[in-house]
């Protein structure tokens, strides 16, 4: 049972909330059956754009496409979009198996496919022993997932999740998106996913756009985000740890108004005396089971780097930092825009 | 559905609420409005317009002033003690565990009771000659009905308890609406029963509270029943609330014009202490997050 | 507040209200012409036979019964929608349609019995049910409208947005969501409302006068003799036409619980 | 058009306040009238308030419709109805000279306005004088041997209270001050003019508040109706009770305390036995209905003011007749001898101002008279603005 | 400004709702000035846990006790612990100011006081622009922020913080983290710390909990959670992504009554057609920008492995996999239990 994806189209999409501007002119357009990861700091405007394409909220201006087919004046109901609310927004006065029947129920489908749709669902985000249960019965990640089942119980034309899996455990999450991935592959439809967790934005995400302050500051492919960063800002807000952005001289590179980036894994830190590269002192480890997030110091700033989960040392002592410098991507202080060319060493 | 059609929906359904209220109650007020401009007199065959010499005249009748400030009293008095009784009556209908049900009814029955019978049941205890307070207490609250100052009191405590289930219901009606995890929050941030109650209850309680002082404030200044069965206005006009002055005037009197000034009066007071509840204790609510 | 305190605090109030209950219902078996003596010298049920007599006092809890459910029940149906829109769908006006209703509700009754008289006889409704049922309503509607406006606002905005985007129309959100989660302030303004048109007399008694319409306050009135006072028959009959509202309103308190939305939104 | 407009002839409606608890033989006196006439009578109680009986009247008769054919008026109401030009004028029918012939005095008069009859007495009501035969044995004529035999009652009996009357903020006040005024020598009319300020009704008015403030009557009287009096009297709790006929039986009642010991009176005066006050109801037609229908609404009221009318309400209600002949009715002798008994009284009756604005001044004088009665105020500052009250309405006609 | 921090004991704590049991006995110490964070699948009882300390609910059985003192029959207020609702719990009624200044002002705290703690716990997470906001005018994460803040304003003996950080962008979650580790030096309170992030229980807890249905699995450093799980369910819980765990076979060791696992960063996958080690195919390939993630199928089993970001393959490629045998770890197949002695190859 796939529904063909259609196209996402927002034009200028500009909202405020008495005088607070939450939206300044945004402009996305998401290809069919794919999914958009949205992402940026927290009260940047993504629960907002998802509101105004769900029809929730009218906007101040601009156009939303979908299909090709104007949709500002559409009412929720007919812009057949799904919807997971960030406060999950689920009815407490029904059961869980209610709460999941709701959207079916509403649209008429019956009784037979509800159940086995419902059943559907529960199983795959391990809601089954709680569909008797109300919402007040339920734990936070518990009410979550019925949250998120309540929209993928639909088949709509556009999904739209609002950090769907913020309150489930590393292994659930995991599963969930395996599954969503499926999911989305099989129904081809197109989805908005919003997402404080990078590594759900790179492994769902067809193309992911970063919100600023209201305003879209890049988007692109994954990789592209990733890998070429269009400002400081992207730079620095994707990856974890974040990326190093310090001034030139720090890794003993000629001054300029420019700042340079270079992204934790690309950092080596040696503790062999004899080794070659910078000099810097060691601030502080932080074991991570898998890694160890290492920070030093050097000239004034502080750099951190990923090294493997066996390093340690004690802060202060004293390492060696190596990099590549291809590696290196350069950003005018100023304006935080990439200076293209940024190939070369 | 558009934002225009929505707005189009809630027209249609405010409509036959608006038109409800229109057509019986604003027909009434129009004619009396009207009326209160003539002067006409069935019975002595008197009608004929006289602008606002009606009101002119309240505003040197004595007996009017004086019915005036005993609504006003029994209003001031009478809200603030059922609120001050209902809060508590409220907060504990709310918490009671078991036998919620039953206490509830139980403490709702006084406000079933028709009017006229708990009038006339407290009338009877408060008989200054053989009541029950009379024989308990002789010349002291067993004679309040005789006396021309404390009269009014005695209707002001059958009202308040007539009507205090009322207002705790209200208030019951508010307190179901505030979300336990704000009281639970509170006690975690240190704070004692008392002040979870300040800070927490009281002020989310605000509509419910706006809503019983609008309604009871404006419902006890038309106190009628109470009185007249207690004391008919006695002694000498005391106890005299507008809403029987007027009643006296309209249909005892047959004085039809003075009586419909009278009634809007009675009425502008109404409107003026529903403006000034409204605008004391209205709600500032802040836009919603999307 | 514990159950325990709570209980604590009731049982004055309970005292304070149900102590006269008490003595009304020793009243009523009270022999009449003992009435002013401290206490009976037996408890008779002659008051009660008298009450019941002739069966008008039961035909008129049942007008009674009828004419406060209808009252009850199209307040609510006028109310709960337009409160819904004022609350939710942003009506201009509404807040002035608030200011208004609460207004003309509170037009002095006796001002308006003869307009209203007048009307009622031009539409042929005096002395009919539905005649009495209609101001009542048009009477109770502004309470029912404020409180269920309120309730509707204390309900997080969130679920509205969800049964929307959840495929319901505007009005399927009103009832599949908004309204059951009301239900203690429906319920609450149901009661009121209902005990409003029980305890009626000014209009009930202008506007009915046959005796088969008549409800349980001018049953009630037309209990007394020019001069005589009957009043523990008229204790016995209220006693008996009270408990039917009574169990009516146990029903109604059962809706008004707490907690209805927890669970619901986070934040 | 409404229903009542299109009401046939055959089918009249009559308002009443309930006689009694058992309406079965008023029922069975209108039965007899359907099946002589042919004509359906449907029956409407009004309740025994009589503000709200008023208010009702005055409501429906307003509207200008045909809701009632045959109702009920208080003695003051009537000229007051006729004025507004609501009642039928039943002269042809009962001729004033007949009216005046056959029915007594008081509501006679009363029913009879300028010359035309507007409605027919149906039974009357007057003020008496209660006094507890074991204590006091002889009934006090005058006001001076009512406090004497108070005094010397309350020597037998410690503790008990001396006269019962009716000091609350309505009708009946009215009823016990013009009885006082009476008593005193004064009269409250003028012509068409109520005269209130006049030393006769000061010295009334002075004299019921002395009865109050020198204990000659407890404080609760200014808060008394009926009730209160009867049912503290029949505790034997009072030497006196000013009260309506209606008690008789109840004080008889075989729970009564005071069954057998009690004696009914004419009521004192200044110098000697002061008329009570008239009280009863009339029945009307309503000039709003056809005149087919008012034919025979008139047989109506012929046949309930009756005199075996009257021996029916006598007997099975405790009504007084407003038949004088009614009184030698043998079966009213037989049956209820204590009414038949009044008759001096109810002879001797007098009624209140019979003028038009009647209620509207009795609402203002009510209020004062309560007011000097409880102590607010001297009687002669009340009575002066009850007279000026009485003024300005009366001004207003002019 | 200091408090000492104080002991947190809990004994055979348990609880259930209505017959379902949320915590089946659980007994943790916490000592002085520490932070334990709890982890744990959705709707193990994390939030109940925490509801038991604070004195919002009562266990069924069990001690509490803080500083050496049973606190059971004490109330929130007398407990003096300060606490993140999972659900915010924001009074609706106040300014975010008024939120944040709640508990001083409950606490007698002077004027001057309060409002110097506000404005710097406003600045710590990035409040102060959103003081004067009512919490229906802020963002998800503004007001999971406001949240934090208000049990951050206080300086109770124990800090009770049910997923804080839940909906925030990594790079705000990254510094609000330091600064509670900050904090957490400096006053030396005791932490209790809900979490669903690895990162944030690795980096600041001195131990962590895991909790699984209501019972304790494991109590450890995080070094010792990571390193030496004491069951496979530890073992595949904390890590991302989680650990292979496969019968010995599917990596070429004799069979047993056990699984084995290896951790994703000690699988070697290689495409070098020559290289040694076990055949395998290519499954899915996810670049998480710092890294790829490649999940190989082997004996119909998938294991996964952390690769360099460079790592690209087509699903289907054959692969050769390495792994140090020192680092598999054995766990009974029944019991699921930890097989010492485990390190030798
Ligand atoms: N009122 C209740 N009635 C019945 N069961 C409940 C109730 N509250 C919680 N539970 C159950 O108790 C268990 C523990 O809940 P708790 O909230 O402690 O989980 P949690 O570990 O915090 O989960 P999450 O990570 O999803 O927030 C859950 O399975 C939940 O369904
Ligand atoms: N009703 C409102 N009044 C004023 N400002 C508002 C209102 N609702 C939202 N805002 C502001 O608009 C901005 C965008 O809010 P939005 O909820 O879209 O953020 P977000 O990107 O979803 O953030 P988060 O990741 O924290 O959920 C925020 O700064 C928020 O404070
Ligand atoms: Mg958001
Ligand atoms: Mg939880």
């Amino acid at each position: 049972m796939s529904v063909a994806g259609v196209r996402l189209e927002l034009e200028s999409l500009a909202k405020s909330y008495g005088g607070v501007p939450a939206l300044r002119g945004v402009s996305l357009s998401v290809g069919d059956g794919k999914l958009v990861a949205v992402v940026g700091p927290s009260g940047c405007g993504k629960s907002t754009l998802l509101s105004l394409v769900a029809g929730l909220d009218a906007p101040d201006a601009g156009v939303i496409r979908i299909d090709g087919r104007v949709v500002n004046d559409l009412s929720p109901r007919e812009r057949d979009v799904a919807m997971v609310f960030q406060s999950y927004a689920l009815y407490p006065h029904m059961t869980v198996r209610r709460n999941l029947a709701f959207p079916l129920d509403v649209a008429g489908v019956p009784r037979r496919e509800i159940a086995a749709r419902v059943e559907e669902v529960a199983a795959l985000l391990g809601l089954a022993p709680l569909l008797d249960r109300r919402p007040a019965a339920l734990s936070g990640g518990q009410r979550q997932r019925v949250a998120l089942g309540r929209a993928l119980v639909r088949r709509p034309k556009v999904f739209l999740l609002d950090e769907p899996l913020s309150n489930l455990d590393a292994a659930l999450r995991l599963g969930v998106r395996a599954e969503l991935k499926k999911l989305h592959e099989r129904l081809g439809a197109t989805f908005v996913y919003v997402t404080h967790d990078q590594a759900e934005a790179m492994t769902l995400a067809d193309r992911i756009a970063v919100l600023r302050d209201g305003a879209l500051e890049q988007v692109g492919t994954p990789r592209e985000i990733y890998g070429a960063p269009a400002t400081a800002f992207v730079a620095r807000f994707v990856g974890t740890p974040p990326v190093n952005l310090v001034a030139p001289e720090v890794l003993g590179l000629p001054e300029g108004p420019i700042d340079v980036a270079l992204r934790p894994e690309d950092l080596r830190v040696s503790r062999e005396a004899g080794a070659a590269g910078l000099a810097a002192r060691v601030w502080l480890v932080e074991p991570m089971g898998s890694e160890t997030w290492v920070t030093v110091e050097r000239a004034g700033a502080r750099l951190v780097a990923r090294c493997e989960a066996a390093f340690d040392a004690p802060p202060g002592a004293p390492v060696r930092l190596g990099f590549d410098p291809r590696r290196l991507q350069r950003f005018e202080r100023e304006t935080g825009r990439r200076v293209v060319p940024d190939r070369p060493g | 559905m558009s934002a225009r059609g929505e707005r189009r929906l809630g027209a249609a359904l405010v409509a036959p609420a608006g038109a409800a209220l229109a057509l019986v109650a604003l027909g009434p007020l129009l004619a009396t409005a009207w009326l209160s401009l003539r002067h006409r007199v069935p019975v002595l065959g008197e009608d004929r317009f006289v602008g606002l010499a009606n009101y002119g005249a309240l505003a040197h009748d004595a007996r009017f002033l004086g019915a005036l400030a005993n609504t006003a009293y029994f209003t001031a008095l009478a809200v603030a003690l059922e609120l001050v009784l209902a809060l508590p009556l409220a907060l504990a209908l709310h918490h009671a565990g078991r036998g919620r049900g039953g206490i509830r009814a139980a403490v709702l029955v006084p406000w079933i009771l028709p009017t006229v019978v708990a009038a006339k049941l407290w009338a009877l205890l408060l008989q200054p000659d053989l009541g029950l307070l009379a024989r308990i207490w002789p010349d002291g609250a067993g004679a309040v009905l005789t006396r021309p100052r404390l009269a009014l009191h005695a209707a002001i405590f059958v009202d308040v308890w007539k009507t205090t289930p009322f207002v705790a219901l209200l208030l019951l009606a508010g307190l179901q609406a505030i979300p336990e995890d704000l009281a639970r929050a509170a006690r975690v941030d240190g704070a004692s029963a008392l002040r979870v109650f300040r800070s927490i209850t009281l002020p989310l309680l605000r509509p419910a509270i706006l809503l019983a002082l609008l309604f009871r404030s404006l419902d006890a200044f038309r106190v009628f029943d109470v009185v007249f069965v207690l004391t008919e206005g006695g002694p000498g006009h005391t106890t005299e609330p507008l809403s029987l002055y007027a009643y006296r005037t309209l249909l005892r009197a047959g004085s039809f014009g003075l009586g419909a000034a009278i009634s809007l009066v009675t009425f502008l007071c109404v409107v003026a202490i529903g403006l000034a509840w409204l605008s004391a204790l209205g709600e500032r609510r802040p836009a919603e997050a999307p | 507040m514990s159950p325990r305190t709570a209980w604590t605090i009731a049982l004055p109030y309970l005292a304070f209200f149900l102590l006269p209950l008490g003595w009304l219902a020793l009243t009523s078996f009270w022999p009449d012409a003992e009435l002013a003596r401290p206490l009976p010298s037996h408890l008779t049920l002659e008051n009660h036979a008298a009450a019941l007599a002739g069966g008008g006092l039961a035909r008129a809890v049942l007008n009674s019964l009828l004419v406060s459910g209808a009252t009850a029940a199209l307040a609510l149906a006028l109310a709960a929608p337009a409160a819904f829109a004022i609350a939710r769908l942003g009506v201009r006006g509404g807040r002035a349609l608030l200011a208004a209703a609460l207004a003309v509700s509170m037009f002095p009754p006796i001002a308006t019995a003869a307009p209203l008289y007048a009307a009622l006889r031009a539409a042929r409704l005096l002395d009919t049910l539905p005649g009495l049922v209609l101001p009542y309503t048009s009477f109770s509607v502004p309470l029912a409208l404020w409180l269920v406006t309120g309730t509707f606002r204390a309900l997080p905005l969130e679920l509205y947005r969800a049964a929307r985007v959840d495929g319901c129309t505007p009005l399927g959100a009103f009832r599949r969501v908004l309204l059951p989660l009301a239900a203690p302030g429906v319920a609450t303004a149901g009661l009121l409302v209902f005990v409003f048109a029980w305890n009626e007399l000014l209009y009930a008694v202008t506007f009915l006068t046959s005796p088969s319409r008549r409800t349980v306050p001018v049953a009630l009135a037309l209990f007394g003799g020019e001069f005589r006072d009957p009043f523990v028959v008229l204790a016995a009959a209220s006693m008996l036409a009270t408990v039917p509202v009574v169990a009516i309103a146990v029903l109604f308190q059962r809706r008004v619980v707490a907690g209805l939305t927890a669970g619901a939104v986070k934040g | 058009r409404a229903r009542e407009d299109t009401r046939s002839a055959d089918r009249l409606v009559l308002r009443y306040q309930p006689l009694g608890p058992d309406p079965a033989p008023f029922r069975a006196l209108v039965a007899a009238f359907e099946r002589e006439s042919g004509v359906e009578v449907e029956v409407q109680a009004l309740p025994n308030a009589a503000d709200l009986a008023h208010q009702l009247l005055v409501t429906s008769l307003g509207a200008g419709g045909q809701d009632v054919d045959v109702f009920v008026l208080d003695v003051v109401w009537v000229a007051e109805l006729a004025r507004a030009g609501w009642l039928a004028d039943l002269s042809d029918a009962f001729p004033p000279a007949r009216v005046r012939e056959e029915f007594l005095a008081g509501p006679a008069g009363a029913v009879v306005q300028g010359g035309r009859t507007f409605a027919v007495p149906w039974y009357v009501d007057v003020g008496l004088l209660y006094y507890r035969k074991d204590l006091v044995p002889e009934p006090p004529r005058t006001y001076a041997a009512l406090a004497a035999a108070i005094r010397a009652a309350r020597a037998e009996a410690p503790g008990i209270a001396g006269f019962l009357w009716q000091g609350r903020q309505y009708e009946g006040l009215s009823c016990n001050f013009f009885e006082a005024l009476w008593g005193h020598g004064g009269a409250a009319l003028d012509g068409d003019r109520l005269r209130l300020d006049t030393p006769a009704a000061r010295e009334a008015l002075g004299h019921l508040r002395r009865l109050v403030a020198d204990g000659l009557s407890p404080r609760s009287v200014v808060t008394a109706a009926e009730e209160d009096a009867r049912r503290a009297f029949q505790e034997g709790r009072a030497v006196f009770m000013r009260n309506w006929p209606y008690a008789w039986p109840l004080l008889q009642d075989p729970a009564s305390k005071v069954r057998g010991k009690v004696g009914v009176a004419p009521l004192p005066g200044a110098d000697g036995p002061a008329p009570g006050a008239l009280g009863g109801w009339q029945l009307a037609v309503s000039s709003r209905a056809p005149a087919a229908r008012r034919a025979a609404a008139i047989r109506l009221v012929a046949h309930l003011t009756s005199p075996d009318a009257n021996a029916v309400l006598a007997i099975a209600y405790g009504r007084n007749p407003a038949r004088h002949a009614s009184y030698e009715d043998p079966r009213i002798r037989a049956e209820a001898p204590f009414i038949a008994a009044l008759l001096p009284r109810v002879e001797a009756a007098r009624a209140r101002p019979v003028t038009p604005y009647y209620m509207l001044a009795a609402d203002a004088l009510q209020g004062e008279l309560s007011a000097a009665v409880s102590g607010l105020r001297s009687p002669a500052e009340a009575l002066a603005r009850a007279q000026a009250q009485a003024d300005a309405i009366a001004g207003v006609e002019r």
